[in-house]
């Protein structure tokens, strides 16, 4: 069975793309006129990219079936699920 | 055989498809980390909302130290690589060499805690405990819960490494693909503490 | 390279080593051994959940008389036997958390989860044995720290078994309950943590190590409801594990988590509570709506009706139990507007119950029913259940729970859907499968009086109660008699009232003896018990009993579904699962 | 089944009764044919020799149907339960009237505290007062309260009015309920809030008109000799 590791990007280089992003995020606190929340939704983003990148190739996602997905992402759905749930109660209280 | 392939073999005779034909360390392993994952959601959740409530806390989140955090990030990322790093080695048959990435990757964990005592040591002298606030008690119980999962992470990868280097080490040779998901879901969930707790 | 005869093997010889004691009974690792220990974990601990029902029961009833039995108990808990103000919210808290966590789930899910679950696939054993045996010793210690909160100063924790913030996030609000509160926290953790790892092993058994030719579509229901069940936990138990860790910080470091004097919110521990709660009740339920519907087919000798609806009736209500969970929080202070989609949610998944029910139903119309013990309470759940379902109904609608929410109909409610899955749908499993545990038969007079005598007693406790909470009476009350309202219902009416309900709970609670003596007699001198005694097509009835290291002599091939009773044009009225196709008359 | 609520004494109350009838009625036929069900195929299904069970796998929508109608059927009726309760809830829970006797409910580990604004209407003035554990309100009349708590969660419960309102520390919670009929209720704690959760009774004494008026003068001397001047109009004028 053809080792998946070799075809795709190798683990280092996905090691630089995440540094990277890590980077990323830290210039992007220089930008002062952006507000608070733009940064907030902008770095959610860049992690949830590092996150993919993580799952995908360090945990050998790519190569498992779809059921892992379910499994990795129902969670993070019923997570988000409470959360907006929560928003009257907790968020405007 | 030695070097099992890129992952380990399918086990045949089971009814059902790659899923169910998986290695029972993978299925489980992927089953815990699916409840941890609720575990964090929820305190990220909870910590997103109060601090819309609160306004933000931008006074309180200027105390912490985002230096320490952008270190602390780099090493947990490269202790993923040196995991992922060991693994390939032992599909090559490596061992020697799978068992000393194991080995950075633990004395990674340790800079990782380390740092993260430091950079508590220096907060509370400054009178920031758990405390002294919502925002405080947030910080705390997300970064020592996180924390806790990395000395358990420490502590199996030093097992294993031990055991590597025992006779009849086949058997837990499949171990470092399935305690790598743990510490790769580990390092994920520092990647979302990390611009939460300490950047905006 | 096929690994999956030698792994098979592997395992089986692996635990064929345990010749001593210690190592077969005590420190082992075979599944079978473990579902016998969660057993005995959950008796006890029934015991125990039992007797605090008792006391509570007689403090409602006579309130300041001396409960015959307990007049040598130290003060400060008890005083001459009588039970003072400070421990009676102690025994309500721990009655419902010993009966919920430590009786429910281990019965449920550690015993017959862990006997049943993977000789029902074929498996020789689970899939992380040493993992198993873990579970089965957290929950032990689990127990041990639960059970100490009773000895340290001001007794144990007394801030219900939901323990709202802020009355447990301060020690001050319940009488410097500081100690017993936080036992509290740690045995609950720990729970959390045994669940978690018989979750994990469940759900890799039941889809990763299943024999040839058992496709997911051909395993049975109670396997089906194990799963969804551990899913459920699973996915569920996170918050309250942060929650948990929240109110220990409240109340060791001073956080601000749920107290608003420092900044917190009381109504967060609620949320975080019942998400996990509703779909927690669901564990509990469908475990025993799972046995319930094992038995059935085979007294009926009918195939279950509508086995893939019930399957998918089962996912259906696991994915909508998670978001249900506000219903308990109508009148707490929650945006009142939220009410209106927790109704409905909560209408929608009266839905899934009401399929299950509804095919158990007709898996009986039709059937040619034999009424021995298992039957009988398996019946008793049905029957019982359907009341606890319907006064789910008033229950969910918003404006009525205005009235109804925190009185006694609730308390009725909620005994309604518990303790028919839990107690009946328990005892039906003991009895069903008590000879493949241990080789042993029960005796069956003994069997059905015990079952007449436990489903009477419990309707004769639990119907009044729901008048009782109509009236007004509300939950948690020390002495009832402080209100004029509720003065009537002391012992002026024949029925609804406590004395009588109270009557009715030591009837209840003594009759449980019938069941020890019938397990200890069986145990000691009963016959020895055949490998199929109720002619039954899942695969534990295909090896013998108890089932040796490693489950099956040669594992079993699978060739259908396990509900084949009275196929036509077959003499027998059953075919069992490991029959080859070709011809089965036998 | 009506029987057992105490006696209703609020005008919501009797929607809340009316609900609950219509529960009793929608719900009672069915719980009925299911027990008949079993009972049926129990006592007429038994064991005999010769006698086979039917071979009914239900995977056919046929047979299937035979759940699936009965289902959507209780599925239409619970909807005309929750259309009604969401009316009743909204009417209760979602709107508070205006221009109604105003008082304050503050709930503390073991007793309720009534803050009442005083002829002129308005909180924080010295002509306030607090009465323990008594709410005297005009019979036919709009009451608004304001539910605030000292320390833990308390649940501000009067049976007759059908009325339970959770109180929780860190936030006021308003509601409102109309009496219509005089006499002295009980008001209790129906949330667990301590060893003394069961002492927290308070009395909800309903005046009619001019009985109320006599209680104000009572509680207010100094404002009944201003009652002189027209333009103090007491709490009860203002509705």
């Amino acid at each position: 069975m053809q080792d998946p590791a070799h075809s795709g990007p190798t683990p280092v280089t996905i090691w630089v793309w995440l540094l990277v992003l890590v980077v990323a995020g830290l210039v992007l606190l220089f930008f002062e006129e952006m507000s608070h929340t733009t940064i907030t939704i902008l770095l959610m983003a860049i992690a949830a990219v590092k996150a993919t990148l993580v799952l995908r190739h360090y945990m050998h996602l790519k190569a498992q079936p779809a059921m892992l997905y379910v499994i990795a992402f129902t969670p993070v759905l019923l997570a988000v699920v409470m959360a907006l749930i929560l928003i009257p109660d907790v968020a405007y209280r | 055989m030695s070097a099992a392939a890129a992952s380990e073999p399918l086990r045949s005779g089971v009814e059902g498809g790659e899923f169910a034909r998986m290695p029972l360390g993978r299925a489980g392993m992927w089953w815990f980390l699916a409840s941890e994952v609720m575990v964090f959601g929820t305190l990220i959740a909870t910590y997103s909302l109060n601090r819309v409530a609160a306004g933000g806390w931008d006074a309180e989140r200027a105390h912490v130290n985002a230096r320490i955090a952008a270190f602390n990030t780099f090493v947990l990322l490269t202790s993923s690589l040196t995991v992922v790093l060991s693994l390939q080695a032992a599909h090559e048959g490596l061992r020697a060499r799978a068992r000393r990435f194991l080995l950075l990757t633990v004395l990674l964990g340790c800079v990782f805690l380390g740092m993260k005592s430091l950079e508590y040591g220096t907060e509370i002298a400054h009178g920031y405990t758990p405390a002294s606030g919502p925002f405080w008690s947030y910080y705390y119980l997300m970064t020592g819960l996180h924390g806790l999962h990395v000395l358990g992470g420490i502590v199996a990868n030093v097992l294993l490494w031990i055991g590597l280097g025992r006779p009849g080490a086949e058997r837990l040779e499949p171990r470092i693909e399935f305690l790598g998901l743990y510490w790769h879901f580990v390092d994920v969930v520092w990647i979302f503490l990390f611009p939460l707790l300490y950047l905006s | 390279m096929s690994v999956h005869a030698p792994a098979h093997a592997a395992v089986a010889h692996e635990t064929a080593h345990a010749g001593s004691f210690w190592r077969s009974h005590v420190f082992s690792v075979d599944h079978k051994t473990i579902g016998k220990q969660y057993l005995g974990i959950g008796i006890g601990m029934a015991l125990v959940g039992g007797l605090l029902a008792y006391l509570i029961r007689w403090q409602l009833a006579w309130p300041g008389t001396p409960v015959p039995g307990f007049g040598w108990v130290p003060e400060p808990m008890f005083y001459e036997g009588i039970v003072p103000e400070t421990s009676y919210n102690a025994f309500v808290t721990m009655h419902g958390t010993i009966m919920v966590f430590f009786v429910a789930m281990p019965i449920l899910l550690g015993a017959f989860g862990n006997f049943l679950l993977p000789i029902m696939v074929g498996a020789p054993d689970m899939a992380f044995p040493r993992l198993n045996m873990m579970s089965v010793w957290t929950l032990g210690l689990a127990s041990l720290v639960m059970l100490s909160s009773f000895f340290v100063e001001n007794g144990p924790a007394s801030a219900g078994w939901t323990g709202y913030a802020p009355l447990s996030a301060d020690a001050t609000y319940t009488a410097d309950v500081y100690w017993g509160l936080n036992l509290w926290i740690i045995a609950l953790m720990l729970e959390f943590a045994s669940f978690l790892m018989g979750g994990v092993n469940f759900l890799t058994t039941a889809i990763n190590m299943r024999a040839p030719g058992m496709t997911l579509w051909r395993m049975p229901l109670l396997v089906w409801m194990q799963l969804v069940a551990a899913v459920l936990f699973m996915l569920s138990v996170g918050p309250l594990v942060a929650a948990a860790l929240m109110l220990l910080g409240d109340r060791t470091l001073g956080t601000a988590f749920f107290l608003p004097e420092r900044g917190g919110d009381a109504l967060l521990w609620q949320h975080l509570f019942w998400f996990f709660g509703h779909p927690e009740v669901y564990v509990i339920l469908l475990p025993g709506f799972g046995i319930v519907m094992e038995i059935m087919p085979v007294f009926a000798r009918k195939p279950f009706f509508g086995y893939r609806t019930v399957v998918w009736a089962t996912i259906a209500a696991g994915a909508l139990s998670f978001v249900v969970w506000a219903h308990h929080m109508f009148v707490s202070g929650i945006d009142p507007r939220l009410a209106n989609p927790f109704s409905v949610t909560t209408i929608l998944i009266s839905v899934p119950f009401s399929v299950m029910v509804g095919c158990m139903l007709l898996t009986l119309v039709g059937g040619s029913i034999e009424l021995a013990t298992p039957m009988l309470f398996a019946l008793g759940t049905l029957g019982t259940f359907l009341i606890g379902g319907v006064t789910g109904i008033y229950l969910g609608a918003a404006a009525l729970d205005m009235y109804m929410h925190d009185t006694y109909f609730v308390v009725a409610h909620f005994h309604y859907t518990l303790f028919p899955s839990v107690i009946l749908g328990g005892l039906a499993g003991l009895y069903f499968w008590f000879p493949k545990m241990f080789g042993r038969t029960l005796n069956e007079p003994l069997g059905k009086l015990h079952f007449w005598l436990t489903f009477f007693s419990f309707n004769a406790v639990f119907i009044p109660l729901f008048f009782v909470g109509l009236a007004g009476h509300m939950r948690r009350l020390y002495d009832p008699t402080q209100y004029d309202l509720l003065e009537p219902l002391m012992d002026t009416f024949p029925f609804v009232s406590h004395a009588f309900v109270t009557k009715a709970a030591i009837v209840l609670i003594v009759s449980q003896v019938l069941l020890l003596v019938n397990v200890v007699w069986s145990l000691l001198a009963g016959e020895h018990a055949a490998d199929n005694p109720w002619k039954a097509n899942t695969l534990e009835w295909a090896t013998s009993s108890p089932p040796p290291h490693g489950n099956f002599a040669t594992l079993p091939n699978v060739y259908r579904d396990p509900y084949e009773y009275t196929p036509p044009g077959s003499k027998d009225d059953w075919l069992p699962q490991t029959a080859p196709a070709a011809g089965a008359a036998r | 089944m009506l029987s057992w609520l105490p006696e209703n004494i609020s005008t919501y109350g009797r929607d809340i009764d009316g609900l609950f009838a219509l529960i009793v009625w929608v719900t009672t036929p069915w719980f009925l044919l299911m027990q008949g069900i079993i009972l049926w195929s129990v006592l007429f299904n038994r064991r005999r020799v010769g006698r086979r069970a039917w071979y009914l796998r239900g995977d056919t929508w046929g047979q299937l149907a035979w759940i699936l109608v009965p289902t959507a059927i209780i599925l239409g009726l619970d909807f005309l339960i929750d259309a009604r309760s969401a009316l009743v809830w909204a009417h209760i829970k979602q709107r508070v009237p205006a221009g109604a006797t105003e008082v304050r409910v503050t709930a503390k580990q073991f007793n309720w505290e009534f803050l009442y604004p005083g002829p002129d209407g308005r909180f924080g003035t010295d002509d306030d007062l607090t009465l323990d554990n008594e709410l005297h309100v005009p019979v036919g009349q709009n009451v608004v309260f304001t539910l605030q708590s000292k320390d833990v969660i308390h649940s501000f419960f009067i049976p007759n009015v059908r009325l339970k309102q959770d109180v929780l520390p860190g936030r006021s919670i308003r509601g409102w309920f109309n009496a219509e009929k005089t006499g002295r209720y009980e008001i209790a704690c129906a949330e667990l809030c301590g060893i003394s959760h069961y002492t927290m009774r308070a009395f909800l004494v309903v005046h009619t008109a001019d009985e109320y008026r006599d209680w104000i003068e009572e509680k207010w001397p100094q404002a009944a000799s201003a009652a002189a001047e027209p333009g103090t109009p007491t709490a009860t004028e203002l509705s």
